[in-house]
């Protein structure tokens, strides 16, 4: 009995050789088929391809007011996106203007946009009735100066499409 | 064909026709000593850039490619950023073993290049006890390791170095008895006897299985020598952050680095020595035209491409495998290994006495 | 266990629990000296068996601080709901549970960190994620400090 | 040239260290400071000595690797003249492997090459 | 349970006591150990958290309902969708409300596309922290394909905010049924991979095997959840237990091991990869037509409590909201699954060596803003 066990963990000794050695040469088969196949290689260089380098469809980048060709956007300042923003990331400064009917009425002056607090959450776009933002596929945002990351997201010169009358 | 001899006993005796025996012992030291920091600093750029190129192709990266064409001068930017960082004291470290760690890794992987023959006659010194001296001197370098750590006052370093002692009194063993089989055959402990041995067939392949198991075991106890992966426990990344280097900063550190990689090419090169034939070309029996078609490329160039296979293979390993745990490493050495290594002397003993090698 | 069936056994427990406001699981208001007792009783009791407690945490209500415990059983498909409610907001204090379930350790001490709920006969009763020297129990309503951003 | 190419390269060892160190200290920047001057503890200050008698689980395999390594040295020089002795080199290595053998056979069964 | 205060007495003789993190490479974030040694092995650690404390239960209470979400993204940032899944189902039953099925077959789809890519990441670092280099690259290179499946839908790759209370924030990608059946081919060819480089490595075996044994009764002592409460044999699968959004409509097995250690826990986590393949494929062509969104006049939870129990990656979430019938919650508390899973290390990790609570801590797989939120 006490022979049999012997030779039996001989045999395991022996096994666990060829196991060991059989396992190692599989893992090795894999990094190894890897470094014959240049084709694998999924890095890219990415300064170099930022011509060709599309985001895709729905990315998050950053915000920006919509402006047609006539340099309009749409914002009629109900304040819905400043106020559905969880950080507070959206300031929009209006002035009142009165309006050719006598009454008067909020312009949007500066639509602030803080990018050092946006979490990118997309809250703000849905919530808008007018369709009046969306997110661009900026995606490099780094500067050295973090003033510059506050943002006037109206362009200079802008009316909106609702005052326009 | 392409023998050194000729050149650098030309050197030699224009030397001493000219000069006085002082002076031309003087002029061919500054020789000799330009010469090795040529090579070691172009073999250690070259060894850390290939690394760097392995281990990107294996893991489906493209590795360095800003510096130079294919990033080609990568580990020469970095050798200069490294030179030019601060090097940081550590309060309450014992100073002057901290100072003298870099110093005695890098003695041990320098004069271990002494023996290693590139080339007919392109070897500095052919001592007739090669193999002993070789083997003596490379597992100083652990012991520098062995200070490093001690000496940072770093808990992480203390761990590591006391890591490194268990890998030295282990693996020392393994690269001693493996070399004794390939001894055996060869009946000579000098390098240029033992390729001279190799005349007719590398040693791999004239001594059957138990030479191809010698080489093996040679290999995994040289990459635990020379504390790679998945031997690595002295520096153990991710349990120690950096091990026994953990506290040195700027070029002491490179130094360990640099190290490193000539301890593996120095363990590739014995390799090659002992069992790929050293700078011989391959040659297959009566292929009269094959062989002189290899006796063609240089015998330095064999030598390098036979060491560069072995380095590949240690680099194959170390970015395959998990890294060990000490008590397996040990338990590796004392359990498998060390029987292996000596029945197999045995199995070798045998053949040799029964000329049964080709 | 019914419902029914655990009202029954925790009334005859603590006879002056109360029902609790929660919909979704079975809810009992215990008095805070009752707590452990019942707690024992249900994870020793083979036909309850409440050996998994999911969830320990406290709110600021108006009539105190209430400390709720979530258990449930590996082996019958049956929750309960704890609350302790301590009125008493200056030295709030309750038996701990973390001799019955060594996960309730830390959990515990998250609650003493962010409400200032003492757990009698705890281990080792100290902050978990603030610092030691921190005045307050922020998660108290009327917690006030200069990192609050008022909108 | 034979006789001190082994010193040239100590020599060269020696010029390559001190050189480097000697121009990183005038070319790098220096500008010590207490906490850099702290070992590395993942940013937390080190608590109690580091210096301490440290147990070590290896002890007793250093101790049999000495046996070992004093033997395999003693293998060396019968391994050089093993081809021209022949068969009594032969019987007595398996003799003397056959001692040592034993010694780690019962070193692995008294569990000395265990982990304690 | 052993009394964390004798540890702490045995601290005045001279000990060797080193602190693992908060920079620490295999801390996987900024998670302190506290590890008493003697020689390699540990006589006791103690975990310290709070580094990245950044009380979102408080901010929560300033929040509304919908807002809540892109603070849930950021505790267990791996498995964002699911924790806004639990949000937004706890919302939805405290209003008594149910959203339709297709959006119950779409965030079913992407809580199980969130935890293959959890378990990818998970299995990259975890062959890091044993010091196989390799398998952080090819884990990343195959989670690739599943961030870019969630960027061309919801516009980002991480916290992606997009299962909302009441639906989804948008509908689906055109593309997205077509690249997730590619991605399932793609990847049902690379799982083998994964086991030939590390699963059936003899060093790796050797290193995880009996390491770190947690029993089924240690594991529920202490709720240990998920993956690693599931390699003990704790039968704690929400998705089974109380069924959520598309899970009653799709047949998976619960993976349980019996062992508990180290490597059963590994081995829970690629199988569940399988199974989470499983489920996609009996998913993705049948997504239902219907809104994304219910029409709701005001995300708002009548007075009451509610809790709601989903399964993460890593665990069980719970989500309990307190509420006075305001827009924004009056308490709410997450019941985290890797805090439950950090406290049990001290009981793991005791006896063995420092290099195996590495595999250890990497084994229970923890995302270290999940503990502190």
């Amino acid at each position: 009995m006490a022979l049999l066990k012997t030779i039996k963990a001989i045999g395991k000794y022996f096994y666990d050789i060829y196991d060991g050695v059989t396992s190692l040469a599989r893992g090795m088969k894999v990094t190894g088929s890897y470094f014959l196949k240049p084709s694998s290689i999924v890095t890219q260089k990415y300064p170099e391809n930022r011509a060709t380098l599309k985001m895709f469809d729905n990315f998050k980048g950053e915000l920006m007011l919509i402006h047609d060709e006539n340099n309009k956007h749409s914002c009629n300042v109900c304040n819905t996106c400043a106020r559905r923003c969880p950080n507070g990331s959206i300031e929009i400064i209006y002035k009142k203007v009165e309006g050719a009917d006598g009454r008067t009425k909020k312009v949007l002056d500066k639509y602030v946009y803080h990018l050092e607090t946006c979490s990118f959450c997309g809250l703000c776009v849905p919530s808008c009735d007018e369709f009046a933002l969306k997110f661009d596929e900026e995606f490099e945002h780094a500067v050295f100066d973090r003033g510059k990351l506050t943002k006037v997201l109206n362009k200079p010169g802008s009316s909106s499409k609702a005052t326009k009358e | 064909m392409y023998d050194f001899t000729p050149f650098i006993e030309s050197i030699t005796s224009y030397l001493n026709e000219n000069l006085s025996p002082f002076w031309a012992g003087l002029i061919s030291m500054v020789l000799l000593g330009v010469g090795i920091l040529l090579f070691y600093a172009v073999l250690g750029l070259y060894l850390v850039y290939a690394e760097r190129k392995i281990c990107a192709r294996m893991q489906n990266r493209m590795g360095p490619n800003r510096v130079g064409p294919g990033g080609i001068f990568q580990t020469i930017a970095d050798l200069i950023k490294l030179l030019l960082k601060e090097l940081i004291y550590i309060r309450n470290a014992d100073s002057l073993l901290f100072n003298i760690a870099p110093f005695i890794v890098i003695v041990a992987s320098i004069m271990a290049i002494g023996a290693i023959p590139f080339a007919k006659g392109l070897q500095a010194v052919d001592l007739n006890i090669g193999v002993l001296y070789i083997l003596a001197i490379s597992s100083m370098g652990v012991i520098g390791i062995l200070i490093a750590g001690w000496a940072s006052n770093s808990k992480y370093s203390v761990i590591g170095a006391m890591r490194s002692g268990a890998q030295v009194i282990s693996y020392e063993l393994s690269v001693g008895l493996a070399l004794l089989g390939i001894i055996t055959f060869a009946g000579s402990m000098q390098f240029s006897e033992i390729i001279a041995s190799q005349e007719d067939g590398w040693w791999i392949f004239k001594g059957h299985i138990p030479a191809m198991i010698a080489f093996v075991i040679f290999l995994i106890a040289g990459t635990a020598e020379t504390n790679r992966g998945p031997f690595d426990l002295a520096e153990a990344e991710s349990e120690l952050t950096a091990g026994f280097h953990t506290e040195y900063s700027g070029i002491k550190f490179a130094f360990f680095f640099l190290a490193e990689y000539m301890n593996m090419f120095i363990i590739a090169a014995v390799a090659t020595t002992l069992w790929l034939g050293g700078w011989l070309p391959f040659h297959l029996f009566r292929w009269g035209a094959f062989n002189t078609v290899m006796d063609f490329i240089p015998p330095v160039f064999w030598f390098f491409g036979k060491a560069a296979f072995v380095i590949y293979l240690m680099m194959w390993f170390k970015w395959t495998f998990p890294r060990l745990r000490i008590d397996q490493l040990l338990a590796l050495e004392w359990k498998y290994l060390l029987p292996i290594n000596l029945m197999n002397l045995i199995l070798i003993a045998f053949l040799t006495l029964m000329k049964w090698h080709f | 266990m019914q419902t029914e069936e655990l009202i029954t056994l925790i009334t005859s427990l603590a006879p002056d629990q109360k029902p609790g406001i929660s919909k979704q699981y079975p809810e009992f208001i215990l008095p805070a000296e009752k707590l452990h007792e019942v707690a024992k009783t249900l994870k020793e009791n083979p036909q309850t068996k409440m050996d998994y407690l999911f969830s320990l945490t406290a709110s600021d209500r108006k009539d105190g601080l209430n400390v709720i415990y979530h258990l449930t059983s590996t082996e019958y498909p049956h929750t309960v709901v704890f609350r302790v409610i301590l009125a008493d907001k200056e030295n709030p204090m309750v038996a701990t549970v973390s001799d019955l379930w060594s996960g309730a350790e830390y959990l515990e001490r998250e609650v003493f960190d962010l409400f200032g709920i003492k757990f009698e006969n705890h281990p080792d009763l100290r902050r978990l994620f603030l610092d030691d020297e921190w005045v307050g129990y922020p998660l108290r309503k009327d917690y006030k400090d200069s990192f609050i951003f008022e909108r | 040239m034979e006789p001190y190419a082994l010193l040239t390269f100590f020599l060269t060892a020696a010029v390559l260290v001190g050189g480097a160190i000697a121009f990183a200290y005038y070319a790098a920047p220096s500008l010590p400071g207490l906490v850099k001057s702290e070992p590395y503890e993942c940013g937390i200050p080190t608590e109690g000595p580091t210096w301490i008698q440290f147990h070590v689980g290896y002890y007793l395999y250093a101790i049999i690797y000495l046996i070992f390594d004093v033997e395999t040295v003693f293998i060396y020089p019968w391994a050089v003249v093993m081809r021209e002795i022949g068969l009594t080199a032969f019987i007595e290595i398996l003799i003397f492997f056959t001692i040592l053998g034993l010694g780690l056979l019962y070193a692995w069964k008294k569990n000395a090459l265990t982990w304690e | 349970m052993e009394a964390t205060l004798l540890d702490f007495d045995l601290r005045d003789k001279e000990e060797y006591i080193i602190n693992m993190g908060p920079q620490h490479p295999s801390t996987h974030g900024v998670l302190r150990f506290e590890v008493c040694l003697q020689g390699e092995q540990i006589k006791y650690l103690r975990p310290h958290c709070g580094y990245i404390h950044r009380g979102i239960e408080k901010m929560s209470e300033a929040l509304t309902y919908p807002q809540l979400i892109h603070l849930t993204d950021r505790m267990d940032y791996l498995s964002a969708h699911i924790n806004n899944e639990a949000v937004a189902l706890c919302v939805e039953n405290a209003m008594g409300v149910e959203v339709s099925d297709r959006v119950k077959y779409i965030r079913t789809i992407l809580a199980e596309l969130s935890r293959i890519a959890s378990h990818q990441l998970w299995w990259c670092a975890f062959g890091m922290d044993l010091g196989a280099l390799t398998t952080f690259f090819y884990g990343l290179r195959d989670r690739e394909h599943i961030l870019d499946i969630f960027e061309e839908t919801t516009g980002s790759r991480l916290t992606q905010s997009f299962i909302t209370p009441g639906g989804l924030m948008a509908d689906v990608h055109p593309n997205f049924q077509k690249r997730i059946k590619e991605f399932i081919t793609y990847f049902r060819k690379k799982l083998p991979e994964y086991d030939q480089l590390l699963t059936g490595n003899i060093i790796f075996r050797e290193r995880t095997h009996g390491i770190g044994v947690m029993s089924k009764e240690v594991a529920i002592d202490y709720g240990v959840t998920g993956p690693s409460g599931r390699g003990s044999g704790f039968t704690c699968d929400i998705r089974k237990i109380a069924p959520y959004s598309a899970y009653p409509f799709v047949k998976f097995n619960e993976i349980t091991l019996s062992e508990g250690d180290t490597y059963s826990r590994y081995v829970v986590r690629i199988k569940e990869m399988w199974e989470s393949l499983n489920i996609l494929e009996q998913l993705v062509d049948n997504i239902p037509q219907g809104p994304t969104m219910l029409e709701l006049k005001a995300v708002k939870a009548p007075k009451g409590e509610y809790y709601q129990r989903v399964e993460t990656a890593r665990g069980e979430l719970g989500v309990y909201i307190v509420s006075d019938g305001g827009p924004s919650p009056a308490r709410i508390h997450y019941r985290t699954p890797n805090f439950s899973n950090l406290f049990v290390i001290n009981k793991l990790a005791k006896g063995h060596k420092i290099a195996d609570l590495v595999a250890i801590s990497g084994s229970l797989d923890l995302v270290i803003p999940d503990i502190d939120r």
